[in-house]
């Protein structure tokens, strides 16, 4: 394939967006193929060490989807999720990590359409920035180096 | 400093501690952190400008844990990291009786926790204008060079742990990093395992860090750990109003939310 | 105290009493009105009607001269132009395309810095605290406040007062000493954009307003709008015919009331070129309330 | 030695159209552990079913993929199956390659491989799943009604009448809703406290049932089957064990002239009062704002006059705690008030009432015995107006859903009022007439052919008043547009249903979710239509959304149903995803340290702390535990915890891990 | 949003929502705007009767509304968008009927008058700079041939000193000509 197609991997909530996602399906809006979703009970599940995991083996973008707020199955895991995303992004940009490759968004169970939105334009963002090659050759870089 | 030795004294020799932690002379003019267990020792006891290293770390072990009194020379880092301590339920205030020592090494006499928090939070604290300098050169950088700088920055790193052994709030009986079933954090010392190591550590600290230093100082290839920490401390100040080693009952920046938190990056 | 003000057509022609009004007022108060250099006029219903374009290019040519002259509150007292001003500003801000375009036609640069002020927020903030102190006499008369559509609607853009019932100019009125009316026309429309073409609708539209206020006892009517005023006042034949009666009720601007209370003369304020005359005299002069000294100190402490 | 086996389903077409099916079973062949791979036509059908009870048995599968449709579809179906097999229910996992993959791609190899990446992940997931056993929790055989209106009393008496226990809080002094405050109800006419009172005398008499009036829930905590609640009396300032409800203090009490809130406004009462006379129970309450004695320290007039000395002055709020086992919302709705009109006055006009004012006007025991009457001048009107959709449908200034009983009660006004004033007329402005229901058009037909109800099609621009008289300015839009007049001596807002103060509050202690509207959010719109998303927590009436009194009935009874069903075992049976601590041999016990930062995230509480003593009974160490009757599973403290010392099943580290490794690592 | 599954929608109702925004489909017919409208009952088909016709697209409605007394009868007042509940913005969208009625020649006869007037009004400010009222007196009646009307009027307005015989003219001519040159002139060329 000569067009770069990004690997994304999305990290999603099981109640929302999880649901928003099934939604799209029945309601059958297409969107990019290049999208993997891993399935959370809630957004307060989801550990940050995940994110540099699925960087460090290969992503390109990382979708992190929950609940809106107030609307969290479990009341509040998506605010400690924000929270935690807040500090972890500020962490990334002053790591030099590129947080342009991670999007955070609230997608309800009824927000088929905004799923494909979501997907879609992260899609099209990380090809615009190309292959995350920085972080990924560091993890595969020979450890005697 | 007589003051310091006098409570010291009593307090051991009226049984209040089993231990007083502080300094001794050590070898070739350095001074060293020790564990004072009879009144008469006290004489040994010392404290002066050397005496920088936060020994509230020592508080976790098992010398301290078994006693049912402690006391220690407390610089305001070391009340500090005892108040963080006590928030996340490691030390209890019934057992540790803290000699306050002001960041201009005056006694401040016996502090309980709550004259305690009074105390930290009247004491200057702060970075040294270097690290400042520091945080915001790689502020101004490109996210590429971020990236390289702290890529190079860490790749020295023999994980040797000392940051981890030298850190007060690095408590945990068994770290991350030696857990294995996931392996989260590579073991090798390459770039890549560096990374994930440090940056891990620092999503740890975030909010808990009461920004000693120590494991700056400890460090055998110089990696500014410290200022990592830092950033996120200043952070977590200005963005959740909250700040570690201020107060003795549960604060934890990461535990806790509120309805408005920032959420102009969320799509 | 220094401020932008834009006369605008009407107030240099068919409204000379309400410019003369406004600077008799604000000469009384030392306040200074500096005019935009070489202003032109808003375009007004007109060009509205005729061209988007041309309806955003006019009135932005005199925002960017105002710029440029370094002003940046704008006294608007036309609630015509203070309209089409408002409007201007606010498409352009939330349009950068039009933005661009309008900048390219007018040949400047507009970069909407501007506050722009209609005659009652102007009033608001930098007259009513000066009354107290500079009342010669108490407007002792039952007034109807009409505001009419330009100053309240649209109610997103301008952001002034309630769309409907609003209080604004009766607040003013209250501390001039006058019994504002309530009544049902405050921004019922009177119809001024067919002043000329098509005056029998006027006849109805202004005829009902002034029926209603009479109807409610109401001694004079008090506007703040140009359009309204020459309406009300030159159109009366074709509301008479309309009522199927005579009403001479006045209708006053609301710097004229101002202007009465405060002691300023009365041909200053241009009340003699109304087409129906104002009768309106034997003001009860105006005693300066004594305040507690208590309060003051409690003022103080706070 | 994991052996692993995987079922691709074609869903008919559904999946095989866009996914080359066998090519996926073919490669899912070769990943390691996997020891059985095929696809079939339905997976979920009788004969895919037994496809993979036999693999199982045949194939001696530690554990299975199914690649089919949604977990959140079909999940329960292959967990069946696999306990059916032998195999632990919990070591299946599904693969979703139909709403997340045949349905929203195109044919085409990316798809195929996204098929593939998906079926690996879940392979490599399932290899670390665990076999869980589910969780048994006790049933306490009691239930809540929240609120006393027609929706809690239905639901109270059903519930009592099948044997179980209920406690009933009402935060009014009284029972009875709003449903006591109409005069007659559509379709029938019927009159509506006729219908209500003998219910609620019930409600106080049933020995199943302990009633709190002037009472609300203070907090909840717990689970479905054990919920501890605690609910706060208010104090009353009578020891209702004493009071024989003669009313005496009501009619001694100096303080007359208080807005009467059962009246809205439109009548007073003193400061202890009965809201009304049909009042259940007949307890009268101190208002302590408008009391004498607790303004001013002296009166206690009603004292003097109360035989049986049941005026209680020092009273305090009492907090009492209940166990229950299951909670039923019935909090109901309210009004808009008429003052949020700008063109309707801004609710300056004393004469343009709300429908609510107008059934108390119209109710024989009203503050006018029944008469329709002039707020302002005590007139009757002879030419009134109804205006429906009054802040419903209306995005700009009231709210955009339809209040849905408005068109009802309107039809019902106008012939109320034909009724009563028999030269009057009565115009009704509408946009739709929303009649759908038993007898309900019929009812409206009455109502213009019968009673002469004289129904405009179009909205009200404004209403004025000029001498004496409201002018109504609207539109006739069957009569091309045209502006109509009105000189009204009266009008009624037709003003929407909303939620009810404090819905938002009480969903936040009852830990369930609420619409954009401040409305109680159901599970299911369709299937389940009275659950909330938690567990044990039931919604009926007009909470919900607006509703007439025959739907909130229906779906009070629903509730008393399943209600009566979860009370029917002694136990009941929870999916066991849920956390835990680790726990290593001495002398660590756990790799945990006892920080406890992990506490304050858990939205159930679920965290507590477990000492570790030494046979002496020293402690040796704190340790977080999690209960398993409180945890609901959100793993929100797995992320949390420094040391990975809390896992959860089902999502554990280690499956996680492994989901994102495989997935990438293609 | 425009909704992908839809082809341009080529309607006039359509082209008002390109245009303008104003999608009038949000419109439920309540009428509410009519009941308002000060001129309503000067309009062959009051506001809510415009939009229901725009909603219908039939060729037949759409001709009715672009041919209709009613687009010029608007005083852009706004009472209709103050109150209307669906906040179907109906100014903007007559701005562009206008429009259009004039692009294709379909302005009604009744209007002539008020478009007259308009010419006028702009006439006078393009040449001048500023509105120089007994010149657009003079020029709209000598326009509308409509000599008798208003002449009552312009003594005693002179003698009030609210005429004034010579124009206003400001310095700038140049640059307004320029912005009528971008702007009118460069359309109905």
């Amino acid at each position: 394939m000569s067009e770069f197609q990004p690997k994304i991997v999305a990290f999603v909530c099981n109640w929302c967006t999880y649901a928003g996602a099934d939604l799209t399906g029945t309601s059958r809006i297409k969107y990019s193929p290049n999208v993997r979703i891993v399935r959370f009970p809630c957004t307060g599940r989801i550990d940050y060490m995940l994110l540099t995991k699925a960087f460090a083996s290969g992503a390109d973008g990382i979708i992190v989807s929950g609940c809106h707020p107030n609307d969290c199955h479990y009341t509040s895991g998506n605010f400690y999720a924000r929270r935690r995303w807040i500090v972890f992004k500020k962490l990334c940009d002053f790591m030099g990590i590129d947080t342009r490759r991670i999007v955070f968004s609230w997608v309800s169970a009824a927000e088929g359409s905004k799923w494909a939105d979501i997907v879609n334009t992260t899609n099209e963002e990380i090809i615009k920035l190309g292959p995350y090659d920085s972080y990924h050759k560091l993890s595969t870089q020979d450890i005697l180096e | 400093m007589e003051e310091i030795k006098k409570i010291a004294r009593e307090l051991l020799a009226e049984n209040k501690v089993q231990v007083v932690l502080g300094f001794e002379k050590g070898t070739a003019n350095k001074v060293r952190p020790a564990f004072f267990t009879k009144a008469e020792d006290i004489d040994k006891l010392i404290y002066n400008e050397a005496c920088i290293h936060n020994i509230a770390l020592y508080l976790k072990k098992d010398t301290c844990q078994h006693a049912k009194g402690v006391a220690i020379t407390a610089t305001p880092n070391v009340v500090r990291s005892i108040l963080q301590l006590s928030a996340e339920n490691q030390i209890t205030e019934e057992k540790i009786h803290i000699i306050g020592i002001t960041h201009e090494g005056k006694c401040a006499g016996i502090l309980d926790f709550k004259a305690a928090e009074e105390f930290s939070k009247t004491q200057p604290k702060g970075l040294k204008p270097e690290d400042k300098a520091l945080i915001e050169k790689i502020q101004a950088m490109s996210l590429e060079e971020r990236f390289d700088y702290w890529v190079e920055a860490f790749s020295p790193c023999i994980k040797c742990y000392a940051c981890r052994a030298s850190c007060p709030m690095c408590y945990c009986g068994k770290c991350n990093v030696e857990t294995n079933n996931p392996q989260w954090i590579p073991v090798a010392s390459h770039k890549y395992g560096n990374v994930e190591w440090h940056m891990m550590r620092a999503m740890h600290l975030a909010g808990r860090c009461i920004n000693c230093g120590e494991c700056n100082r400890s460090c055998p290839v110089d990696i500014p750990l410290n200022i990592l920490s830092y950033m996120l401390s200043d952070f977590v100040l200005d963005e959740f109003d909250s700040e570690a080693g201020l107060n003795s009952v549960f604060t934890s920046a990461l535990s806790a939310y509120t309805v408005v938190d920032k959420e102009n990056f969320i799509k | 105290m220094k401020l932008g003000f834009y006369p605008g057509c009407s107030l240099e022609g068919a409204s000379r009493e309400y410019n003369e009004s406004v600077q008799a007022v604000a000469e009384k108060l030392g306040i200074e009105l500096v005019s935009i250099p070489d202003w032109n006029c808003c375009g007004a219903t007109a060009a509205h009607n005729l061209d988007k374009e041309l309806s955003l290019s006019l009135p932005a040519r005199n925002l960017a001269l105002a710029e440029e002259a370094g002003l940046t509150e704008l006294v608007v007292p036309c609630a015509a132009c203070y309209s089409r001003f408002t409007v201007t500003q606010h498409e352009l801000l939330h349009d950068n395309a039009m933005h661009k375009k309008v900048n390219e036609i007018i040949g400047k640069e507009y970069k909407g810095t501007l506050r722009i002020l209609n005659v009652i927020q102007f009033i608001e903030e930098y007259i009513i605290d000066k009354l107290e102190d500079n009342m010669k006499f108490e407007i002792n008369k039952k007034v109807a406040c009409y505001y009419g559509c330009l100053l309240v609607r649209p109610n997103k853009i301008l952001n002034f007062d309630r769309t409907e019932d609003p209080q604004t100019m009766d607040v003013v009125m209250k501390k001039l000493g006058a019994d504002s009316i309530d009544w049902a026309f405050k921004t019922e429309c009177c119809g001024a954009g067919f002043s000329v073409s098509f005056t029998e609708a006027v006849g109805r539209l202004s005829g009902k307003i002034i029926e209603d206020a009479s109807h409610r006892g109401a001694e004079a009517l008090v506007v703040a709008c140009p359009m309204c005023h020459s309406n009300l006042d030159m159109r009366r034949p074709a509301m008479d015919k309309y009522n199927g009666k005579k009403i001479d009720t006045p209708v006053i601007y609301i710097t004229q009331a101002i202007g009465l209370a405060l002691g300023i003369d009365r041909k200053k304020l241009g009340l003699n070129r109304h087409f129906v005359p104002v009768k309106l005299d034997n003001f009860k002069p105006y005693v300066k309330k004594e305040v507690v000294v208590e309060n003051t100190q409690i003022m103080e402490e706070i | 030695m994991a052996r692993i086996g995987v079922f691709i389903c074609h869903c008919g077409e559904n999946i095989s159209a866009t996914v080359d099916c066998p090519k996926v079973s073919e490669v899912a062949a070769k990943f390691p552990g996997v020891a059985y791979s095929v696809d079939y036509k339905y997976m979920c059908s009788d004969p895919g079913q037994s496809l993979v009870v036999n693999a199982i048995k045949e194939h001696k599968l530690t554990g299975i993929v199914v690649s089919a449709c949604s977990p959140r579809m079909h999940e329960p179906t292959f967990r069946r199956a696999c306990a059916e097999a032998g195999l632990n229910p919990y070591l299946c996992e599904m693969a979703n390659i139909r709403e997340h993959c045949s349905w929203v791609h195109e044919k085409g190899d990316r798809t195929d491989q996204k098929a593939i990446d998906v079926v690996r992940m879940m392979v490599e997931k399932v290899k670390r799943n665990n076999a869980l056993m589910s969780i048994k929790v006790p049933v306490t055989k009691t239930a809540l009604v929240i609120g006393g209106g027609v929706a809690g009393i239905q639901a109270a008496l059903d519930i009592a009448n099948a044997g179980h226990k209920v406690v009933m809080v009402e935060r009014e002094p009284s029972i009875g809703g709003h449903m006591s405050q109409l005069s007659e109800t559509f379709p029938t006419l019927d009159c509506s406290q006729c219908i209500l009172t003998p219910r609620m005398v019930e409600v106080a008499q049933n020995p199943n049932i302990t009633l709190y009036t002037y009472a609300e829930v203070e907090s909840v905590e717990g689970f479905v089957g054990n919920f501890n609640v605690k609910i706060r009396k208010k104090a009353k300032s009578i020891d209702e064990t004493l009071c024989n409800g003669c009313g005496m203090c009501t009619t001694k009490c100096p303080q007359k002239k208080i807005p009467n809130e059962f009246e809205l406004g439109m009548g007073n009462r003193p400061a202890i009062y009965v809201p009304f006379p049909q009042a259940v129970p007949n307890v009268p309450v101190i208002d302590r704002l408008n009391c004498t004695y607790y303004k001013n320290g002296k009166c206690k007039i009603c004292e003097k006059f109360c035989q049986p000395k049941a005026i209680r002055f020092d009273q305090e709020d009492e907090i009492i705690e209940v166990a229950v086992g299951a909670i039923s919302i019935c909090t109901g709705f309210d009004v808009k008030k008429t003052d949020f009109f700008p063109e309707y006055g801004y609710g300056k006009h004393k004469d343009i009432i709300d429908g609510l004012q107008f059934e108390r006007m119209a109710s024989a025991s009203g503050p006018t015995l029944g008469a329709i009457r002039r707020p302002s001048d005590g007139a009757e009107p002879k030419k009134i107006v109804f205006v429906a959709c009054a802040g419903s449908r209306d995005p700009a200034k009231g709210i955009e859903y339809c209040s849905k009983i408005c068109c009802m009660y309107t039809a019902k006004h106008a012939i109320l009022y034909k009724h009563k004033v028999h030269d009057g007329t009565a115009y009704i402005f509408y946009m739709d007439i929303r009649a759908a229901g038993k007898n309900y058009d019929e009812f409206t037909r009455r109502a213009i052919e019968e009673d002469n109800a004289q129904y405009i099609r179009g909205r009200v621009s404004s209403i004025y008043e000029r001498d004496g008289k409201l002018i109504v300015i609207g539109t006739d839009t069957l009569m091309n547009h045209e502006t109509v007049e009105i000189e009204a001596d009266m009008v009624v807002l037709a003003t929407a249903g909303v939620a009810n103060q404090g819905a938002e509050e009480l969903a936040q202690k009852l830990h369930v979710s609420y619409d954009q509207h401040r409305f109680f959010s159901e599970a299911h719109p369709k299937l389940k239509p009275v659950e909330t998303n938690t567990a044990g927590i039931y919604l009926a009436g007009a909470c919900q959304s607006p509703k007439d009194i025959p739907e909130s009935v229906a779906a009070a009874s629903g509730v008393a149903g399943k209600i009566s069903c979860l009370f029917s075992s002694s136990e009941l049976t929870r999916e066991p995803l849920i956390a835990f601590v680790d726990r290593i041999a001495a002398p660590d016990y756990s790799s945990c340290t006892g920080c406890f930062l992990c506490q304050p995230v858990c939205p159930y509480n679920a965290i507590e702390k477990e000492d570790i003593k030494d046979r002496a009974g020293n402690l040796i160490k704190s340790l977080a535990y999690i209960n398993p009757g409180l945890c609901q599973g959100c793993g929100t403290c797995v992320a949390i915890c420094k040391s990975k010392s809390i896992d959860i099943d089902g999502y554990t580290n280690q499956q996680m891990y492994s989901e994102v490794d495989a997935l990438l690592n293609s | 949003m425009s909704n992908p599954h839809h082809t341009e929608d080529n309607s006039l109702a359509g082209k008002v929502q390109k245009h303008t925004g104003v999608k009038v489909s949000r419109c439920y017919q309540c009428g509410k705007c009519s009941a308002g409208c000060p001129v309503s009952s000067d309009m062959d088909f009051p506001p809510s009767l415009l939009i229901r016709k725009l909603q219908t697209g039939f060729p037949k409605h759409e001709e009715e509304v672009l041919r209709s007394k009613s687009i010029w009868f608007c005083l852009t007042c706004e009472m209709c968008i103050a109150r209307c509940p669906m906040e179907v913005d109906i100014p903007p969208m007559i701005d562009y009927l206008r429009g259009e009625s004039m692009r294709l020649n379909k302005a009604n006869p009744a209007a002539k008058n008020i478009i007259r007037f308009h010419k006028a009004f702009l006439n006078s400010i393009q040449k001048t700079g500023r509105l120089y009222e007994m010149g657009l007196i003079v020029d709209y009646k000598s326009r509308s041939l409509n000599m008798v009307q208003d002449v009552v009027l312009a003594p005693s307005m002179f003698a009030k000193g609210k005429l004034k015989i010579l124009p206003e003219l400001i310095k700038d001519r140049k640059n307004i000509k320029q912005i009528f040159q971008k702007t009118l002139k460069n359309k109905h060329k």
